[in-house]
């Protein structure tokens, strides 16, 4: 057996409040693909991040070839053959194409000058060589959210490494791209390098890894092996359990039609969109990233304005010109990117939850605190919230947690159709458990859910109806009973109509 | 209230004593500030502690400290307005047109110098909210223009002639050394107190300012909010330049020229966050009163106000500087 | 050819055409060279400081103190040239490249070290260098007659028929092309304007970064502090006073994006223009002096409300039918 | 002891640096006079309110002020003189009902024609000429071309007034200012500027834009600052009543006012070397003519002040 390229050895690194890391170790080998998998928050990116440079371990080594090496910024790990697609894009939409590959390693002339004939001509070779099809000179923000991973994808490879990482690379790739990637991921493997993918879809570990590592909450908890071991074990080991339980089983009792809209159309972003939600349903939206669902929600909530098509709430038409407009009427929406859009980051919980409600808890305008501390303490113990009391800031919360806190917020407004985006994205699997657990129970009060999920099980497990949605359009809606996962995925990515074409 | 939830556990309201917030807010840093000026603008110069020289003090900067009110709502939302003092200008032109010109009487001035600063924040609200411009650069703009317009009207005349108890409320006093401006300031302070601390209204201000987008997203009307602050601001602005007017008893359009910089420095000194967000109205009087202690102060000194101005500088960065590094020296411990 | 006509510079530099050539139909004098290149001669300080003002900008920054560190730093160089006239110039304008830096440092330090926004620290150094302009004169000016020649005289030779100080923007506006677009330096200003978050993954130091921008726009405001006094011969306290919003606005005209990560040097310099050529028709065509801070006004409303119109992100877009359409 | 307070238009401004030493001067002949010479930074009404207020609350004997604006700084003034302080006006007045006597440094009409016919002597043939003020608000400039406006018809029928601009006393604005007039007005024989800082400016640009002998720059100029001009021919002529002299008096009329001395129209107040002033209708007291500098005595005065 050949030693390994790259061997990290007891890292540790803690973030305020959370250990993400604790005494993992592991070996890349050269010319062979690890695959690195746990759940959302069990330390992937952290350790991705402490091998390039941009967080420094609390605790462990890393070594290169046999070498302690330490990485003190981004450019020393370039320096060491270490390259990486990380997670976050580490993209500029105002620069080109090129730049955006070159960005911290441009080629320089003799003067020290940045070399931007070079430069070009070296991007154009490396986007040519992924058959990427994208002219390296123009601005990166002419481009869609796939091509752009493409870009990031030539930015790691624009680095002279041995050593390759992919942090989730294919989450925003269309079923082609991404095999285009594998291609390219047989070449590397050619080359020698060695290869660490970070990947949640099963599918594609089996496809193109050799070996895995699993991480759990911040340890490593197994490794050998692909062809070794079967996906159930892998996922108990990432889970910890094992994983049919995790929906609740549900006596959907369907009342009549709460939410109709028809023919929603969107200048660029989606058209003629129609669909219905009746009391008591769970109705599920599927598609691949970028589909256009988030975009449909929005327009029913009032954020963005559609150039047609009508919504009508329990027999009225409604209008809503903005969210609180729509909040207005009874419908509210679980945004996808919490951060930025679901909690008031910099304030306490307790103000979180009673911001759409302060009509409610408010006497002529002025506020009432012991009636927002009520609100929020009934709500957020519904919701089992974890915290140290309801003035804590949402900022120090978990993710899982800032998740309750924006549901509690909204069913304290005591919706009629609540909209779910991805509402459990990078949530740990036992909060994940409470929300599907408590969308059983919304429903089951009589209220309608509209659940948008790009997670195949979940889809499958929670709703009642499923609408598919691919590039702006809704491809089908369909009955879930007895559905097979594979017709989803066909239906969302296309595959019937190229295979009829 | 003893109710728990199935699972026992019972979330506190909060877990530190509000009283120990209290005592270690930046409120106390400045009156500690102010006492300690205070105590040395008493020791340095006799002629101080005296009530008329105390009340004299107060207009050097209660019109500012008007318009530094409103703009700690817009700063708290994180936009900014830098043409008050323009709008200053040109509501105190518009008076004098208006006096001069059409010949209303007192009450009418009044109303066409309020009116003109809510049309001037109007317009600076459209800007923003309705084109979503960013605040610095458009007010930057108006600033010009609404000056420039004041030119355009007085060239270079000035406006004079206002009647007596027009002249009132910038030179009047409610009781003994008691002005009217200062009763107004005061006054305005606790419904600014009151609005931004007490009510639906200044919770929804806040969140605006910790995360618009969320913010929007929780069904707060973020454009039409900030819309009705840069309103208030130029309302505001229209106030003080009643009062400016009123004390003057002349019409210039150079007039309040550079007011808007020491606005915002009471603003910021008061604690509010230039990033939005953050803030109090009582650190904002209080920061008023601060900067008018010590340019007061320096002023019985005979320092020149360009001096004083070092001092408004300093202090602004310093108390901004002083809790930070605090904070890096208790971590370097730690 | 679809990417020329979309840039704000080309536009810029048409608007600026345009008032030209309307106020040549009246008064032909306007657009002969010799005026022409007056008027850029009489802009070329407010260049400089504009790409000054741009670096900082792009970084998300901004530096409201500039033109007081100009009038610290032209206080100190004409006392030092009334006190020893022998210094020689070229040494002189090193001096005040060195201090204008070293006070800008002192702003980038903050905003580096402490993390205190920009607006806040410079908004504070604003009047503190000024009151320091007070401090080291005591209030004094010093006039022509205190200052040497080669002092005064040096920006008003000519090389190759242009004035010295034109040359001086034209080298400083190259200068800061080449850092801007050829150095890692250059385009970490502009990375960490795009995505600051982004640009840490790149390897770069956001708030050195910033520091260094703080740096430049501090060297370019000293020896635009040279410049300014021997061009208006005289030193005082109210030297640029209120300057900085112009060198702003000039940024804003010339398409630099306040929230950072956009401009480029054409575009900062044709921005200064605009005001120039503007400034310098009106009195010309015989509008009333009046009027000119409400025109200026309006220019900068339109400006913005034009980069605006152009910036508005196509956005992403996910119909086919669109995408074909765009 | 007699505390007067000179309050100046803004400080570091050359004319009234000199005015303060003239006023050091009076206060050491009348013995048990202390002189606080003060003023704003930027020449602004508002900037010397601020100023007024900490007088007032120093409880000064007397107030002696060159006003940035002659109506906003009469309450504040009037409040002063309701407190006991009296309260003169000097280079730049007041209007009447916030002082109790103004100092012009010579008479308005007199020097109102001086700068017209500073002008005019150098140009025989007649031809265009231009203001260059300071701020349009600044009450004695505007005094003065009125005054010169007045005369010029029916004295200098052939010198032809062609514009006014104001240069705030910025040298930056004053400066802009003349090149615009240069630029505007091709046939410009000369610029009038009844101030010291755009007076300089205006000799500048003339130096810069290689236009001595073609334009010729006049106006009031301190003698110090401009020697330059005179001497390289951008100018042939200005004029100034003497700053010192000015300040002194200023410091006799306060102290006489304080030791008790109404101000009342046709009153006569005596002030040391300088001689004797009476108060006219609006109780307005003029000084000297305004003395012309020229190649022939520039270089004795511009070390004086
Ligand atoms: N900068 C940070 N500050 C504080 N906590 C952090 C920071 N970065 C990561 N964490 C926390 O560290 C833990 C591990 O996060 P990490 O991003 O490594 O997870 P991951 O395995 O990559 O998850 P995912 O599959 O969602 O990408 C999480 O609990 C996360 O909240
Ligand atoms: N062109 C793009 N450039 C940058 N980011 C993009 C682009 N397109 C999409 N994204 C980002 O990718 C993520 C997924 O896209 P988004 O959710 O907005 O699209 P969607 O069609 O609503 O997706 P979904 O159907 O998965 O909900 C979002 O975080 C979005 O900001
Ligand atoms: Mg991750
Ligand atoms: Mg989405």
């Amino acid at each position: 057996m050949t030693d390994p390229i790259l061997t990290l050895a007891g890292i540790s690194k803690s973030f305020p409040g959370v250990r993400a890391l604790h005494d993992v170790s592991l070996e890349l080998y050269a010319g062979e693909v690890t695959a690195l998998i746990g759940e959302n928050g069990a330390g992937k990116s952290t350790l991705v991040k402490t091998m390039t440079g941009i967080y420094q371990p609390d605790a462990g080594e890393i070594r290169v070839g046999g070498r302690v090496i330490a990485l003190p910024t981004a450019h020393s790990a370039a320096d060491a053959g270490i390259t990486a697609i990380h997670q976050e894009t580490v993209l500029f939409d105002e620069l080109s194409v090129a730049e955006n590959i070159y960005l911290g390693h441009a080629p320089v002339n003799r003067f020290g000058m940045i070399d931007w004939k070079t430069m070009r001509r070296e991007a154009q070779l490396t986007l040519d060589s992924m058959a990427a099809g994208i002219d390296a000179s123009i601005p990166l923000k002419e481009l869609g959210i796939a091509k752009k991973h493409l870009v990031a994808v030539a930015r790691a490879l624009s680095v002279d490494a041995q050593v390759v990482i992919m942090d989730e690379p294919t989450a925003a790739l269309s079923q082609k791209e991404i095999e285009e990637l594998y291609v390219l991921v047989e070449l590397l493997k050619k080359d020698g390098k060695a290869i660490l993918f970070i990947s949640h879809k099963f599918d594609e570990i089996y496809r193109i890894a050799d070996r895995y590592t699993v991480f759990r909450d911040g340890e490593q908890v197994g490794k050998g092996f692909i062809k070794d071991t079967p996906q159930s074990e892998i996922v108990r080991m990432m889970v910890g359990r094992s994983v049919d339980q995790i929906f609740p089983a549900r006596v959907a009792d369907i009342g009549g039609m709460v939410l109709e809209v028809s023919g929603l159309s969107h200048p660029t972003e989606f058209d003629n969109v129609s669909f219905s939600v009746k009391k008591g349903e769970i109705l599920g939206f599927y598609g691949l990233v970028g589909a256009g669902r988030s975009e449909v929600m929005q327009a029913v909530f009032g954020m963005t304005k559609p150039s047609r098509g009508t919504i009508v709430l329990e027999g009225k038409s409604v209008a809503p010109r903005s969210p609180a407009d729509a909040v207005d009427a009874g419908i509210v929406y679980v945004p996808e990117e919490r951060g930025k859009q679901g909690v008031v980051t910099g304030e306490p919980i307790f103000k979180n939850v009673s911001l759409p409600s302060l009509k409610k808890t408010s006497r002529n305008g002025f506020l009432r605190m012991a009636e927002e501390f009520k609100l929020a303490r009934t709500y957020t113990e519904r919701l089992d919230l974890r915290a140290s009391s309801l003035s804590q800031n949402v900022s120090t919360l978990s993710g899982g947690n800032q998740q309750k806190v924006v549901i509690a917020k909204w069913l304290a407004t005591l919706p009629k159709v609540i909209i779910l985006d991805e509402p459990t994205k990078g949530i740990d699997i036992g909060s994940k458990a409470a929300v599907h657990e408590f969308m059983g129970e919304l429903v089951a009060q009589g209220l309608s859910v509209i659940m948008v999920s790009s997670e195949l099980p979940e889809v499958l497990g929670m709703s009642d109806r499923i609408v598919v949605m691919r590039e702006g359009l809704v491809v089908d809606t369909v009955d879930n009973t007895n559905l097979q996962p594979e017709t989803l995925v066909r239906l969302a990515a296309g595959i019937i109509e190229e295979q009829a074409a | 209230m003893t109710d728990t939830t199935a699972t026992g556990r019972r979330l506190p309201d909060r877990l530190n004593n509000p009283l120990k917030s209290t005592v270690l807010s930046w409120e106390s840093l400045l009156v500690l500030v102010a006492i300690a000026i205070f105590i040395f603008n008493a020791s340095v110069s006799p002629y101080f502690l005296n009530a008329w020289s105390l009340s004299d003090m107060t207009f050097n900067f209660t019109e500012k400290a008007l318009i530094a009110l409103a703009m700690a709502l817009v700063i708290i939302t994180g936009e900014i307005d830098l043409s008050v003092a323009s709008i200053i200008a040109l509501a105190s032109t518009l008076m004098g047109l208006a006096l001069n010109v059409l010949g209303f009487p007192t009450p009418m001035l009044v109303l066409v110098g309020i009116l003109t600063g809510l049309a001037c924040g109007a317009f600076n609200g459209f800007l923003v909210t309705g084109l979503k411009l960013p605040s610095i650069v458009v007010t930057i703009g108006t600033m010009s223009l609404f000056r420039g317009i004041a030119f355009i009207i007085l060239g270079d005349q000035s406006y004079g002639g206002y009647p007596r108890d027009f002249a009132w409320f910038g030179q009047g006093y409610v009781w003994w050394v008691i002005s009217f401006e200062l009763v107004l300031f005061l006054i305005a302070a606790v419904i600014f107190y009151v609005v931004l601390h007490r009510t639906n209204f200044g919770r929804r201000i806040f969140a605006i300012g910790n995360n618009a987008t969320a913010a929007e997203f929780s069904g707060v009307r973020v454009d039409r909010i900030k819309f009705v602050l840069f309103c208030l601001t130029g309302l505001m602005s229209g106030v003080a330049a009643v009062l400016l007017t009123a004390r003057l008893g002349s019409t210039r359009p150079s007039i309040a020229q550079g007011f808007e910089l020491d606005v915002i420095t009471m603003v910021v000194l008061g604690g509010v966050s230039i990033l939005g967000g953050a803030g109090s109205i009582l650190g904002v009087v209080l920061a008023a009163l601060i900067i008018g202690l010590v340019t007061f102060g320096l002023g019985l000194l005979n320092v020149p106000g360009i001096v004083m101005s070092i001092f408004t500088g300093a202090l602004l960065i310093v108390v901004i500087a002083l809790p930070i590094l605090w904070n890096m020296w208790k971590e370097r411990r730690a | 050819m679809n990417r020329l006509l979309k840039s704000r510079e080309l536009w810029l530099a048409l608007a600026i055409l345009a008032v030209i050539v309307l106020v040549t139909m009246r008064f032909p004098r306007f657009s002969q060279p010799n005026n022409l290149l007056t008027i850029f001669n009489d802009t070329s300080i407010l260049m400089m400081l504009a790409l000054g003002q741009m670096a900082v900008i792009l970084t998300r920054s901004i530096d409201l103190s500039m033109a007081s560190n100009l009038a610290l730093t032209g206080m100190i160089v004409a006392m030092t040239n009334a006190a020893f006239p022998g210094v020689p110039i070229p040494l002189l304008i090193a001096g005040c490249i060195v201090v204008g830096a070293a006070l800008g440092a002192f702003n980038g330090i903050l905003v580096w070290k402490l993390d205190i926004p920009p607006i806040v620290v410079t908004l504070g150094t604003l009047t503190i260098f000024r009151g320091l302009v007070f401090v080291i004169s005591g209030g004094a000016w010093v006039n022509a007659a205190q200052m040497s020649q080669e002092f005064i005289q040096l920006q008003r030779g000519s090389f190759l028929g242009l004035p010295i100080l034109s040359w001086f923007a034209i080298v400083v506006a190259a200068l800061v092309y080449v850092l801007m677009t050829r150095t890692r330096w250059g385009r970490a200003f502009y990375a960490i304007g795009v995505n600051p978050t982004a640009a840490v993954y790149t390897g770069i130091d956001v708030g050195r970064t910033k520091f260094l921008a703080f740096v430049l726009s501090g060297a370019i405001s000293g020896l635009a502090g040279y410049l300014w006094i021997s061009r208006y011969v005289i030193a005082s306290v109210e030297v640029a006073s209120g300057y900085e919003l112009t060198i702003i606005a000039a940024c804003v005209i010339g398409g630099v994006s306040i929230a950072g990560g956009i401009g480029t040097v054409g575009g900062a310099i044709l921005g200064a223009l605009f005001l120039g050529v503007v400034n310098n028709a009106l009195p010309v065509i015989g509008v009333s002096p009046f009027w000119q801070m409400a025109i200026s006004g309006m220019a900068i409303l339109v400006a913005v409300i034009l980069n605006a119109r152009g910036a508005i992100r196509k956005g992403r877009i996910i119909l086919k039918k669109a995408e074909v359409a765009a | 002891q007699t505390r007067i307070a000179l309050v100046v238009k803004s400080l570091g401004n050359g004319f009234f640096d000199a005015a303060a030493k003239g006023a050091e001067e009076a206060a050491g002949e009348l013995g048990d006079v202390e002189v606080i010479y003060t003023g704003p930074t930027a020449a602004t009404a508002e900037a010397q309110i601020e100023v007024v207020n900490s007088l007032i609350a120093q409880q000064v004997d007397a107030i002696a002020i060159s006003a940035n604006d002659p109506d906003a700084l009469v309450p504040v003034l009037q409040r002063a003189m309701e407190r006991g302080i009296k309260v003169i006006s000097w280079d730049s007045g007041v209007a009447p009902e916030g002082r109790q006597l103004h100092l012009n440094p010579s008479d308005v009409n007199l020097i109102g024609e001086t700068i017209i016919k500073l002008a005019a002597d150098y140009l025989p043939e007649g031809g265009d000429v231009a203001i260059l003020s300071a701020a349009s608000t600044a009450t004695n400039q505007n005094a003065w071309i009125e005054a010169a406006k007045a005369v010029q018809p029916e004295k200098f029928p052939n010198i032809n007034i062609v514009a006014t601009v104001y240069g705030d006393d910025d040298s930056v604005k004053s400066t802009e200012e003349a090149r615009g007039l240069i630029a505007a007005y091709p046939d410009l024989k000369a610029i009038i500027a009844p101030t010291t800082v755009g007076v300089v400016a205006a000799a500048q640009v003339v130096t810069d834009q290689d236009l001595i002998g073609k334009i010729n720059v006049t106006g009031l100029a301190l003698p110090s600052e401009f020697k330059q001009f005179i001497d390289n021919g951008a100018s042939q002529a200005v004029a100034l009543w003497n700053p010192i002299d000015l300040g002194y008096s200023a410091v006799y009329l306060a102290e006489a006012l304080v030791d008790g001395q109404e101000a009342a129209p046709g009153a006569t107040f005596s002030i040391g070397h300088v001689g004797e002033v009476t108060l006219d209708d609006t109780n307005s007291a003029a000084m000297a003519a305004p003395f012309q500098f020229d190649k022939s005595n520039i270089e004795e005065f511009s070390k004086i002040y």
